[in-house]
């Protein structure tokens, strides 16, 4: 049994359920609390990193063999919970300072942003299908409480609306689970390694995939749960746990059962459908969340794509297009926020050459912005590279046509933001301040994605000697 | 059998009186004609335990009906309404249930013939043994006392549920000020 | 009431109330019991209460004496029940079945005490029933 | 633990006897010994839930006579976990009641019919006789029907009125069919029974009897097409009582006794009999469906909740009904569940009524969250249990029924349960939006007193702990007690191998 | 067989009334129509043409006795049903008191 990575799991929900007693006291040891959680599971990931070669371990089982393992690590998985765990203890910080007021990030607060990561981690090591809709769920019902966080009718409306479309999504993914399971006679992907996928399950599984990572039919709810949430909420939706779904999806479809051609082609066009239309509303819209959020929706999509196409390349970028698009939206999000925070009005229109302002601010939500476009020399660069040269050389032209207009896309919105808040129009009123730390934060958030696409070769090499 | 008939269709005519007649009063008192003529089918069915307990319960019952008739109106106020259209349809489930309940009654029945059945392990032991094993000569006795006797328990249960929820209805306030 | 019934009453509601309690002890030997007679009993008491009236106060002590002797015959039952589980091991089983002589009053074990039991819990249900019910004048309270 | 199946039913009614005579001399005194009562119920079915050993049930004898001729009370696995819901919740909802009760006069009526209620529950949850099982049922019945009417106003009184109206149609319909199934095997014990019936000819007045039975307990359990009187009955009773009925009464009177006769008595299995399964499994799916779509339109927050049991009751009989071994772990998982969350849910309704009074939730303007930390606390997680969000009891009963359905290959009935736990969630959110989630609440409302808050919380760690410890419940609990429904008629043998002593 | 189905269609004559019928009085005549014939049919049941009661010393070859436990049953079930309808006409009387009516259209109008 592998102590590290049941703590791992396990220690950002114990954290979670703790930081609600000191909370309730003093804000500090809230602060101190959950901050610490977090550095805990930043050590045991490390740990886990260190001891890689340790088998897995299994709880209980329903159905099933014996003898796979329930949870495991794999340099794929340690990877990208490293970029979520340090997402989060940036996240984090960030909400220490962001919101000022005790009232507006109480305790329950920090406790659910634990309990995020806890299921991410969560999500991210299981191989078992019961455990991935658990994680899966404990998610949603976090992100229902925090995106209702400002409390007013409208918003917790559009919480409850979020959280059902997620669980409608869910509830017909949990049937397809429970398909496989009766097909396969078990609950563990181990034992399904190499199967063709049944149809049925395979569309029912889809359905919460794609509610939970925003893909076409079922992304309405990310315009409205970003426009309503508050800023440090929405980078973790956007950093976290919508990549759930493209997680799921990992372990499901193409890790574990052999996708037949005609399975990839829907995707493919899905996802394509999914990303031109949602980068075509992210150009028209004004207001900065709902671009990002449309942003998202479009950027998931070269996830999925890389995923489904899922010969060595298209994989490897999909994984770095998760940590790329995970850091730098996060950031982006973060650094509007403090936009809007200081500025008022979510609006791009009234804004602009808030460059003298936030210089810092500035400097960290261009690297992101460039990321996000794709522009080397940042990750964003090498993750949609191997996406699209992942479809090209799978044969597939037409799409791999589409996805590069859908970066020619992102190219457009995201420098129409860009340059319409900090660089043209009116001179802003001299007695904007700024907020230092949170700049700070979010350049080091930023700067982290250079450092990444330094390290990519021992990256790549690391992730490729195990998958 | 002929006299049972008889009775049962005496017992019939009563119950359609009892239902469909305006007087309240007069309704209850063809109810307890209805509830006599039962008594007087035990009687015939070689029950007198029966006998003497429907009597007295029957007594008792309309003595209640026309306790609580008395303290209110004897009038039916909802009689002679014209009928809605949802009556009509509940007459008409009605109508297909009552046939249909007919029916398969006489379905089943034909099968199974219980006025010449024989008496079952259980009775037939009831009578050859319940002397001897409960020292009861009325062998009714014997199994609602002590072979049945849990029954019992519950029966004089239900009559003091009865009494208490009596009670709990009827009381003068249900909420405190 | 009109005076012949009272007096009428007057004559006849001890031997209701005789012939009932011969048909709750007599309940093993012949058709009746503790049901059959507690209701007899009952309908004696009511018959009684119809003929002469009674006031507020006097339905009010009937009322509480008759929820008390209910939950007595109650007991009592449950005891005879319980009785059979600490003495022959088993709820509700008859003790002593063969003591007395077949056939006569004391006989049948504890059958005559079920049906004494049922009989006063019988009685007294139907009594206060038709007390709260029947009465104009009675309140109940608390 | 020979004696046990009478204790349970001996120490209620005692105590139900007691107290109105202890009620007169000093109202405490016959709250304590009811709660006496209640909690020795509890320590009783604990013990015979985790220590009766499957395949051996607990055959008591009344008056040692052996099967065939006395009643004899069988506690079988299924038994002792209907007891183990029953009396947990019993005690918890007492426990709610005591504070709660002020509101009303006549507290002594009302404990002593709590006990009476729970006498019948116990009493048809174990016995083995069918005339005994109809005998418990009115005594439930008539308890549960003046606690129904308790309050006393002309609503309430009404209520009361139309659930007797149906309860006792049903229960008649049960007596007619006793009395028809008498005439045909000359006994009533369910073992002999059971044999009786396996020699029968399954004639078209067979099946009228199943079905006068069946129409019987749906009538009891409040399946839809006979559900009228429930959605009254319940917002009437008092929300202790509301608790009790919805959580565990149903499910003993309606539920268990239809799964009890239909598997062990008459032996029916998916594979014998599909018809009557359909049946079930029909009568399910529609209960899910129409008791769902009601329920989200409702403004009164225990009408919601009560439509919101009918849509639950049918995921128990729609897994009745797919009949397999997934399926029925998943039925007895939902009813201990379900017991226990809706019952929290009715609990907080009782603590929101008792501190504000209103039940009509478009009068709330939110917010009552922060004065009613843990009702609202108890609300939301009770809320995800019932609607089947893990990691919390609620959540392993859906999954076990849905891979019930999938495993005999009823996808449309899966997709549906699987839906319509979407269209809980989102009817029982509207509550949380509308009345505990928002920025500023009622002036001046505090929380309830401490013991509800105690009950409440103790329900709310039972559905974590249930969750937590599944997968330990399941073998201990769940999966004998759907051993017994699927061995089908070796009930009877193994009840006639002990109760005739051999 | 012709006394079986006359006691059904009595317990269908009860059941019309509780269905069909607006007055509570009257539903509760029809409760105690359909105990009486279930407990008639019940009695039925335990009987044989020509039997005697089962009061006995012991018993005698060649005579037919009515079977016990039946009329056991029907013992319980009377008295149960004096129970119900006692406690079904106190909910009708509290619903007098408070409305002033026995028809349950009336009470519904003035309920809401």
């Amino acid at each position: 049994m592998n102590v590290v990575l049941l703590l791992l799991i396990a220690v950002p929900f114990i954290g979670g359920l703790l930081v609600l007693f000191p909370g309730r006291f003093l804000r500090v040891l809230r602060w101190i609390f959950s901050l610490l959680t977090v550095l805990a599971t930043g050590l045991l990931l490390a740990l886990n990193f260190t001891s890689a070669s340790n088998k897995g371990f299994r709880l209980w089982h329903i159905l099933g063999s014996a003898e796979s393992p329930q949870f495991f690590t794999s340099p794929i998985t340690l990877v990208i919970a490293a970029a979520f765990v340090f997402l989060c203890l940036i996240i984090m910080l960030f909400s220490f300072g962001f919101f000022r007021k005790s009232e507006e990030a109480d305790t329950e607060y920090y406790s659910l942003m634990l309990f995020m990561l806890g299921s991410a981690m969560g999500l991210l090591f299981t191989n078992d299908l019961v455990f991935i809709y658990i994680f899966w769920e404990i998610a949603a019902v976090a992100a229902w409480r925090l995106i209702g966080f400002g409390r007013t009718q409208e918003k917790i409306s559009i919480a409850a609306r979020t959280l059902l479309i997620n669980f409608f999504g869910s509830a017909f993914m949990l049937v397809g689970f429970l398909l496989l399971a009766s097909e396969f006679g078990s609950l563990n992907l181990g034992d399904m390694v190499g199967k063709p996928m049944p149809v049925l399950a395979g569309i029912f599984i889809l359905c919460g995939v794609f509610a939970k990572s925003a893909v076409i039919p079922l992304y309405i709810w990310v315009p409205s749960a970003y426009a309503v949430s508050p800023t440090p909420v929405v980078a973790l939706l956007a950093g976290m746990l919508e990549n759930f779904g493209l997680i799921a999806f990992m372990k499901i479809f193409v890790e574990t059962f052999a996708l037949s051609g005609a399975w990839q082609l829907s995707i493919l066009w899905i996802a394509l459908a999914s990303s031109i239309v949602t980068g075509g509303v992210a150009l028209v819209v004004n207001d900065y969340r709902r671009i990002l959020g449309y942003s998202t929706v479009s950027q998931l999509a070269f996830v999925l794509a890389g995923f489904a196409i899922s010969p060595q390349l298209g994989m490897i970028g999909a994984i770095l297009f998760i940590i790329a698009h995970g850091l730098g939206k996060a950031t982006l999000l973060m650094g509007y926020g403090i936009v809007e925070r200081e500025m008022g009005g979510r609006g791009i229109r009234h804004k602009g050459r808030l460059v003298a302002n936030f210089p810092i601010l500035f400097v960290g939500v261009i690297i992101a912005t460039l990321s996000v476009i794709g522009l080397p020399p940042l990750l964003g660069f090498f993750a949609k590279l191997d996406v699209i040269f992942g479809i090209l050389s799978s044969g597939r032209i037409l799409i791999g046509a589409g996805f590069i207009l859908a970066s020619i896309l992102t190219l457009l919105y995201m420098l129409r933001l860009f340059s319409s808040v900090f660089l043209i129009g009116k001179k802003p009123e001299p007695q904007m301040s700024q907020s230092v730390f949170l700049s700070i934060l979010v350049l080091v958030i930023s700067l982290s994605l250079f450092g990444a696409s330094f390290a990519i070769k021992p990256l790549l090499a690391y992730i490729g000697a195990g998958g | 059998m002929l006299d049972l008939i008889v009775l049962l269709i005496f017992m019939i005519a009563a119950g359609i009186v009892a239902v469909e007649i305006k007087d309240l009063l007069a309704s209850v008192i063809a109810l307890g004609a209805v509830g006599f003529a039962v008594a007087i089918g035990f009687i015939m069915l070689a029950a007198p335990d029966l006998a003497i307990v429907q009597i007295v319960i029957e007594v008792l019952s309309v003595v209640f009906f026309v306790a609580v008739i008395l303290k209110t109106t004897h009038v039916d106020s909802a009689a002679g309404r014209p009928y809605k259209p949802a009556d009509i349809f509940t007459f008409v489930v009605f109508g297909v249930f009552a046939l249909a309940f007919v029916y398969f009654g006489i379905r089943l029945f034909a099968g199974l013939a219980p006025m010449s059945r024989e008496l079952g392990q259980v009775a037939s032991h009831y009578l050859t043994q319940g002397l001897a094993e409960t020292g009861a000569v009325n062998r009714v006795t014997s199994v609602v006392l002590d072979y049945r006797a849990l029954d019992t328990l519950g029966e004089t249960t239900v009559l003091f549920t009865a009494v208490i929820g009596v009670l709990a209805v009827l009381r003068l306030e249900g909420r405190r000020k | 009431m009109t005076p012949i019934v009272k007096v009428v009453v007057r004559l006849v509601g001890g031997f209701i109330f005789l012939y009932g309690c011969y048909i709750v002890l007599y309940g093993h030997l012949s058709p009746g019991g503790g049901f059959a007679g507690g209701a007899i009993i009952a309908a004696g008491l009511i018959l009684s209460r119809l003929a002469f009236g009674t006031t507020a106060k006097q339905e009010k002590s009937a009322s509480i004496s008759s929820s008390i002797f209910e939950s007595t015959g109650g007991l009592l039952f449950l005891l005879v029940g319980l009785l059979g589980l600490f003495v022959g091991g088993y709820f509700f089983i008859n003790l002593f079945p063969s003591f007395g002589t077949q056939g006569r009053l004391v006989s049948a074990g504890s059958i005559p005490f079920s049906n004494i039991a049922i009989g006063i819990k019988v009685a007294a249900a139907i009594l206060s029933i038709f007390l709260v019910l029947a009465s104009t004048k009675y309140i109940f309270k608390e | 633990m020979e004696t046990f199946p009478v204790l349970l039913i001996a120490i209620p009614l005692g105590g139900a006897f007691l107290v109105p005579i202890l009620y007169k001399a000093w109202r405490r005194l016959a709250e304590i010994v009811a709660g006496l009562c209640l909690a020795t119920v509890l320590a009783l079915s604990i013990y015979l839930a985790f220590f009766l050993v499957p395949g051996k049930p607990l055959v008591y004898l009344f008056g040692n006579w052996p099967v065939p001729l006395g009643i004899a009370f069988a506690v079988d696995k299924l038994s002792s976990l209907m007891l183990l819901i029953v009396s947990i919740l019993a005690f918890f909802s007492y426990l709610f009641a005591i504070r709660y009760m002020d509101q009303f006069t006549g507290a002594g009526k009302f404990y002593t019919l709590y006990l009476l209620m729970l006498v019948g529950m116990n009493g048809v949850v174990m016995t083995g006789d069918l005339f005994n099982m109809f005998v418990f049922m009115e005594i439930a019945g008539l308890a549960a029907y003046a606690l129904v009417a308790f309050g006393t106003k002309p609503k309430e009184l009404e209520a009361g009125f139309k659930y007797m109206v149906m309860g006792e149609i049903a229960s008649l319909m049960i007596l007619l069919a006793i009395a028809l199934i008498y005439a045909a095997t000359s006994t009533l014990n369910l073992a002999d029974l059971s044999r009786a019936f396996a020699t029968m000819d399954k004639t078209p007045g067979f099946y009228f009897v199943v079905i006068l039975l069946m129409f019987g307990f749906s009538l009891k359990a409040g399946l839809v097409p006979f559900h009228f009187w429930l959605p009254d009955a319940y917002p009437s009773a008092p929300a202790p009582v509301t608790a009790v009925l919805s959580g565990v009464f149903t499910k003993a009177l309606g539920v268990y006794a239809m799964a009890r006769i239909l598997f062990n008595v008459y032996g029916f299995s998916r594979a014998s009999s599909p018809e009557v399964f359909n049946a079930l499994l029909i009568l399910g799916l529609v209960s899910i469906v129409v008791g769902g779509l009601l329920a989200l339109p409702q403004k009164d927050y225990k009408r919601l909740l009560a439509y919101s049991s009918i849509s639950q009751i049918g995921y128990i009989v729609l897994a009745l009904g797919i009949g397999n071994e997934f399926a029925l772990i998943g039925a007895f998982a939902h009813i201990l569940s379900h017991s226990l969350g809706k019952g929290l849910l009715f609990l907080t309704s009782g603590s929101v009524v008792y501190r504000v009074g209103e039940r009509d939730i478009t009068k709330f303007t939110g917010g009552l969250g922060k004065q009613m930390p843990w009702t609202s606390l108890s609300y939301n997680l009770g809320a995800l249990s019932v609607a089947g969000m893990p990691p919390f009891l609620g959540f392993f009963s859906k999954l076990f029924i849905i891979l019930g359905a999938v495993k005999a290959g009823f996808i449309v009935p899966a997709v549906v349960a699987g839906l319509f736990a979407v269209v809980t969630l989102g009817y029982l959110l509207k509550i949380t939006n509308k009345v505990f989630w928002g920025k500023e609440g009622i002036k001046g409302i505090k929380e309830s007193p401490f013991v509800m808050v105690f009950a409440m919380v103790c329900l709310v760690v039972l559905l974590v702990a249930g969750g937590a410890f599944f997968f330990w419940l399941k073998p201990h609990l769940l999966q004998p007690a759907a051993d017994v429904l699927l061995k089908g008629t070796e009930y009877a043998d193994i009840v006639f191998r002990i109760g005739t002593g051999g | 067989m012709i006394i079986l189905v006359a006691s059904l269609i009595l317990f269908l004559v009860g059941l019309y009334a509780i269905i069909t019928k607006r007055n509570m009085i009257k539903i509760a005549v029809g409760f105690s129509l359909m105990e009486y014939s279930v407990n008639f049919l019940f009695a039925i049941v335990g009987f044989r043409p020509g039997a005697v009661p089962p009061i006995l010393q012991a018993v005698e070859v060649g005579k037919v006795y009515s079977d016990p436990l039946p009329q056991a049953l029907v013992l319980t079930a009377i008295v149960i049903g004096l129970g119900v309808t006692a406690f079904m006409l106190s909910l009708i009387l509290r619903i007098y008191n408070r409305i002033g009516s026995f028809d349950l259209e009336e009470i519904q109008r003035l309920k809401g």
